[in-house]
């Protein structure tokens, strides 16, 4: 288990992610809200408001509150990007695909998720996929109606 | 290959002296076993390199401590083969386990005028935590008999059963009779009943291969000392509905979610029942004690103190002044020998047999009840591990012989023969 | 003479290096410090010589292994200045510490519209067991505020008892500001309201020298595995009165004096509240660890982590858009440093120095009602042991540096220059 | 703390010891109980029932009842045997000899126990301390009024 070699800082802050971290979309209210639900990483406080807008099948509108580290803000401010304007279902398999990734279990399907690419660097650094996938869940928890969620 | 003389090399203490060179003997199992080296070389181990508080950290340490103590638990999901982790629960020991139930189904399941069905086997860890329970709500207390082969009787527990009783807790292996309880049998009861079903398997989880799921019990108690690995771990495994809908038990850091000045919430299975700091090295080492008992194999370990006790049994046979408890049939009952006779007291016979450097246990071994039953104040037992040896039993024997002649022989022929002309 | 290049010989894991060969710099000590190599080898030894039941057995083992683990009663006893060993009962943690007591007083002290009083610098296990008595008694819990200087409002907490008031919990040192309590003071006030004072001493016991007696207080608790023991084992010392007055909490094994299909008596003190087979090996390791910290001396660890916080506050002046939580004079929070900044979250920093080999927490330090009341959802804490050095608070503050450079100059130089020109 | 020398048996199982075990004094019931007490040995079992019959400070009489290992038994009758006739502050004295030399905290005084003597091969087995001083607790507890009593 010891001395793996060192993850590069690089990986884990791509510029992007940072620049999602300093400006982050989806901070504006919502002018009706479908579905919401609070998460938490109940080790670490970090925590996240999610709330969604749709229009039949299709999410209009997504608004995040909370507070977190560079890596929850920016994925949460990807997700709001990403999912505007996705059906209910592409959105559910981009979060899929984004759990498949950082848990190594893509089988090799690739998925287009823009953005959401520089993630992958957090892969290296184990705590800190929580931190992640913590807008994610909350996202489909808030689809089927649970208000509370925690990434564990 | 089971070997038993290349197995006794895993374990140092084992090369242990006693008194003037006399080689250990040790057999008193039941009460806890020794830990072979690779568990105490796993306690060195994470001390020496990864020793940091869990959960809550984001440097290297925790996270390496972090994934030790959490795959522990996916190792022993898959032992007790339960159905997730979330159902994996790690407490100090089997009475923790059995206490965190009479407390938290207190307040769920419990309401006065209830019933708990208990069985008049049990070690005092299954009987005082309802006792205490008893304390805080107006409920009754009942007591599944043994027969007089010292099997539970089925037929009156099936009896004692009423729409009241809402809790059955039975241990799976009596540690004085060593009597195995048919749980499965016991479950088909208590699930038509809407009971819950408690099982004790702190004897049991170490000598034999149980499946929490076959089983069909709610929950399932056990610990980590009585198995190879060290003091101060205990399981609780449970359903996890049940998990869930019961309140948590103790409060602290770890269990929550969300502390404000106003209240709380609690966090997922299983952390919601893990309070404060773990004892988080001798849940890795107690992972090591379980890769090293599978390796061993649990059939392997039935098997040879089966033989172990038909061995001693036949050999036991010479003293015909003893009375030995638990069923005739030597399969009902592996690895636990408990014996007393009227001439020698246990405390004497385990003083006497410890000079020539065997260990066994005298007294009641925490089941009063179970000792008043049969009449006797004190027992004593002898208990096997999968290291015991035949040769160990011969010194055993031995050992008995010089206790009963020197009490017989030197001071007290009159007495036992008083006994065996009673015969 | 207190050497620390010598005292670090004695842990083996300060050699540890992390990544590619960077030496650990552990600052994370109030999570829980290392283990010195004595105490390692006392665990080693218990197992290979020693290990057996406690208080139950009559052969040489179970003698040798009660011995050893009732010496450490004394010891402890002596340690922390209390009346009788009858006073010092093993629990598995702080956390579990105070559970003992939110349950035990439940029943002898508390009624319906009682108040206890806490203080808003609580860890969550001095806060959460009192919600769940909460839970089962319709009581009210008041938090003493703190002032602006991150100190306890005595003025207040005078106020805030009243005739109500059965029990007043506190910590003897915040883990988050460093902060350490006069409990004397409190306890004159405790004395003459005939209210229960505990004192959370998890975070004072392993830096400071504190005695039972003359603190005053009725129960105080702390936990091994800060102190350079095991992990596994708190202590609960309380007045023997009140512990006399207490109903037993958990039931089982050890605790009993006698057991009847009727009922049960319990033991005396302390095993009245040590039930099931404790966590031995620990409790012996333990031993070892206080005779070792005797050896040091809590003078010279006092003294040494007063330096230590000393020379990084004066390096960490250098940073000033960093927030530093806590009393503003030194020697009011020896050991322990609490920073925050808007630009980067605690859990980058924490990422980033790591690559450093340093070690400290990042997060709600298990007091998020205090995060609330300082406004702030997360802090980053590097905390001393008397093995730290100044190079390695200067390796820590190197890492830092670099840490804000990446988030500055990297990607928000205009937040950071935004914060500064806030100020 | 390993392999000291071998504590020999007989000085534990001294003659007049099993004697004592084999037919113990004070079996007789009591005309009339003016103290009594209850002790055990929550540990292994052990119990004894101990019952005096005073006369002004005169113990004139001692019933034990109960269970034990020959050690506690003999101790038992030992102590019917001595205190019958003894005044009670006599016999206080006594109890707390017996408890110094098992100890090891007499300072060299000498009190005359009698057969009593026979028990101090007991003090090389630590763990049978309690069995010998098992009917002496329980005799002082009855002399102050406790029911009940253990010794630890
Ligand atoms: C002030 C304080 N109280 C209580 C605790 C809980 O200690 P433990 O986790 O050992 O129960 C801690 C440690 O995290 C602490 O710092
Ligand atoms: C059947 C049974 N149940 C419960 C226990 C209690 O186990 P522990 O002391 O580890 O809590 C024991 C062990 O003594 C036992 O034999």
């Amino acid at each position: 288990m010891q001395n793996q070699s060192l993850p590069q800082l690089d990986d884990l802050y791509k510029e992007i992610i940072l620049e999602h971290y300093r400006k982050p979309h989806g901070r504006e209210p919502l002018e009706k809200i479908d579905y919401q639900a609070e998460g938490m990483n109940p080790l670490c406080g970090d925590e996240v408001k999610l709330c969604l807008q749709l229009q039949d099948e299709q999410i209009i509108k997504v608004h995040l509150e909370g507070h977190g580290c560079s890596i929850s803000v920016a994925s949460g401010s990807m997700l709001a990007q990403m999912l505007e304007g996705k059906t209910v279902t592409e959105a559910q398999e981009i979060t899929k695909h984004l759990k498949d990734i950082m848990h190594d279990r893509t089988n090799g399907k690739v998925v287009d998720i823009g953005d959401l690419e520089a993630l992958e660097g957090v892969k290296k650094f184990p705590v800190r996929i929580k931190c992640a996938l913590l807008p994610w869940t909350t996202f489909e928890e808030a689809l089927v109606g649970h208000n509370h969620v925690e990434v564990s | 290959m089971f070997d038993v003389n290349k197995i006794r090399k895993d374990f140092k203490i084992l090369e242990r002296k006693i008194w003037d060179n006399k080689p250990l003997v040790y057999l008193d199992n039941a009460a806890t076993t020794q830990k072979p080296n690779v568990v105490i070389n796993s306690l060195v181990s994470y001390y020496e390199n990864y020793n940091a508080n869990i959960h809550r950290g984001v440097h290297k340490l925790a996270e390496e401590a972090t994934t030790l103590y959490e795959d522990v638990r996916q190792k022993i999901k898959d032992f007790i083969d339960a159905n997730s982790t979330a159902e994996i629960i790690f407490t100090r020991n089997t009475t923790e386990s059995i206490n965190l139930l009479a407390y938290c189904l207190d307040d769920s399941i419990i309401k006065d005028g209830d019933e708990i069905l208990l069985t008049e086997m049990e070690h005092h860890s299954n009987i005082v935590p309802w006792y205490l329970l008893r304390d805080r709500r107006n409920i009754t207390i009942k007591f599944t008999p043994i027969t007089d082969n010292h099997e539970l009787d089925y037929n009156t527990l099936e009896k004692l059963i009423t729409k009241k009783t809402k809790i059955v807790s039975i241990t799976h292996k009596s540690n004085v009779l060593g009597t195995v309880n048919d749980i499965q049998r016991i479950a088909k009861i208590t699930k038509a009943n809407n009971s819950i079903l408690i099982v004790d398997a702190a004897q049991s989880a170490p000598h034999m291969k149980i499946s929490f799921q076959d089983l069909g019990c709610d929950f399932l108690a056990f610990s980590s000392h009585k198995m190879c690995g060290p003091t101060g771990v205990g399981i609780l495994v449970g359903k996890k509905e049940l998990l869930e809908k019961m309140p948590p038990f103790l409060g602290g850091g770890e269990m929550i979610r969300k502390v404000t000045f106003d209240g709380f919430t609690t966090n997922d299975l299983p952390w919601k029942y893990e309070a404060g700091t773990p004892n988080i090295a001798d849940v890795i080492a107690f992972g090591t004690a379980i890769d090293y008992i599978e390796k061993i194999g649990l059939e392997n370990i039935y098997q040879h103190e089966l033989k172990l006790t038909e061995y001693a049994f036949k050999k036991l046979k010479q003293f015909d002044f003893l009375h030995i408890y638990g069923p005739k049939e030597i399969t009902k009952r592996a690895g636990i020998i408990t014996f007393s006779n009227p001439v020698v007291h246990p405390h004497d016979i385990a003083t006497i047999i410890d000079q020539d450097g065997v260990a066994i246990r005298a007294g009641h071994h925490c089941a009063q009840p179970l000792m008043k039953k049969l009449s006797v104040s004190a027992t004593a037992r002898a208990s096997f591990y999968f290291y015991n040896t035949p040769e160990e039993v011969d010194i055993f024997i031995n050992a008995l012989n010089k206790a009963f002649d020197y009490f017989a022989v030197g001071a007290c022929k009159e007495l036992k023969q008083g006994v065996k002309s009673k015969k």
